[in-house]
């Protein structure tokens, strides 16, 4: 064990992430355990090398975008992260025409500033972030834009009733999809909360965030029917009461093996 | 022993690969700011100067 | 077979390892030029057009 065991458990986790995350299943809960000692990072002598090159590969990246004037020292570190995707997977726009983020770069920046509350050293950080944005893009790309229906789907199951309302005053389509599907809760729900629900996206599973949502609505339901508005809704359901989440996890994850026995693949 | 040995190569490799291609990605940033820093200059000194030379 | 294992591996890597070094090299030397480049800019800029803005 290196002297600091911390920095070898979070590289044995993210190179998980980056390369076996599919299988693995208690990736997140692994990394976040507050003591990580008696964890033996699994070849150890090789993560020096691989950690060398991440390190590496970091400031290159971030190099070349300070050299470009993209970025400099002052710039937030949330930032420099989406600049630094953005250069590694070919989708850097002009400098000239740098305008203000869309929605896909909120959606990083959301998964980013999550992610630093967690991780505290850059390069792990960068690296988790990437990881994260990369395998759910890959893994999930496909499904996430029928999430919505899924949804529907499996309220109508659990509470007809609070759908049919929903669909009443119209406030299906103005859920906070995008904060639901494609930021994984991120800037929504606790740090703890978020890590047991990203826990199940890495290991293979984005329907974690469809009961997720369920269980949320179904937990606020007397909130929710008392509003008549769609952007009543979306308001409430954007700003969530924070106090309840583990609960709502919980359920959630339970109402999952409900629905998808044990669901290591249900994608 | 053998799983142990390969497991570790290709992780290794993976990393190093990606951090090749993390390069390739910024030379080409690099190459496409240059041009558009070129085009730039030449745009405006054929606007302000239009007998020096650019390079000058 | 173990032993070759290893030997094949640590080629992998010695030639991804080059192949880093050599892409490298090209981005630094578009990085230096970038960088003439910009000073260039803003001397012209500053010599000449004092009140722009170097980026416009």
């Amino acid at each position: 064990m290196a002297d600091d065991p911390q920095r070898n458990f979070r590289s044995a986790y993210y190179e998980k992430m980056g390369f076996r995350g599919v299988e693995e299943k208690k990736s997140l809960e692994i990394l976040l355990k507050d003591n990580p000692l008696g964890v033996v990072p699994p070849h150890s002598d090789s993560q020096a090398l691989v950690s060398q090159y991440r390190l590496q590969q970091f400031e290159d990246v971030s190099g070349a975008l300070r050299a470009m004037r993209f970025t400099h020292p002052s710039t937030p570190s949330t930032e420099l992260y989406l600049r630094m995707h953005q250069l590694e997977s070919n989708r850097l726009p002009r400098r000239a025409q740098l305008s203000a983020p869309d929605t896909e770069d909120e959606n990083f920046l959301a998964v980013a500033m999550a992610m630093e509350e967690i991780i505290d050293d850059p390069v792990d950080c960068y690296w988790l972030i990437r990881g994260f944005v990369n395998q759910f893009r890959i893994k999930f790309g496909d499904s996430i834009p029928h999430l919505p229906k899924s949804l529907e789907h499996f309220l109508s199951l659990e509470d007809a009733a609070l759908l049919s309302y929903l669909r009443t005053i119209g406030a299906l389509p103005g859920l906070p999809f995008d904060l639901w599907f494609r930021r994984c809760f991120a800037g929504g729900l606790p740090e703890s909360s978020l890590q047991r629900v990203w826990d199940k996206v890495i290991s293979g599973s984005c329907k974690i965030l469809v009961f997720v949502a369920v269980e949320i609505l179904l937990s606020y339901k007397i909130v929710i029917m008392g509003f008549n508005h769609p952007e009543a809704v979306h308001n409430f359901l954007s700003n969530l009461p924070q106090e309840n989440t583990e609960a709502i996890v919980t359920k959630a994850i339970e109402l999952w093996h409900k629905h998808c026995g044990t669901p290591t693949h249900a994608v | 022993l053998l799983e142990n040995v390969k497991n570790q190569a290709t992780e290794q490799l993976q990393a190093s690969e990606s951090r090749y291609l993390a390069q390739k990605q910024i030379a080409q940033a690099l190459q496409l700011e240059l041009l558009e820093l070129y085009s730039k200059i030449e745009l405006k000194t054929m606007n302000t100067w239009p007998i020096s030379d650019p390079n000058s």
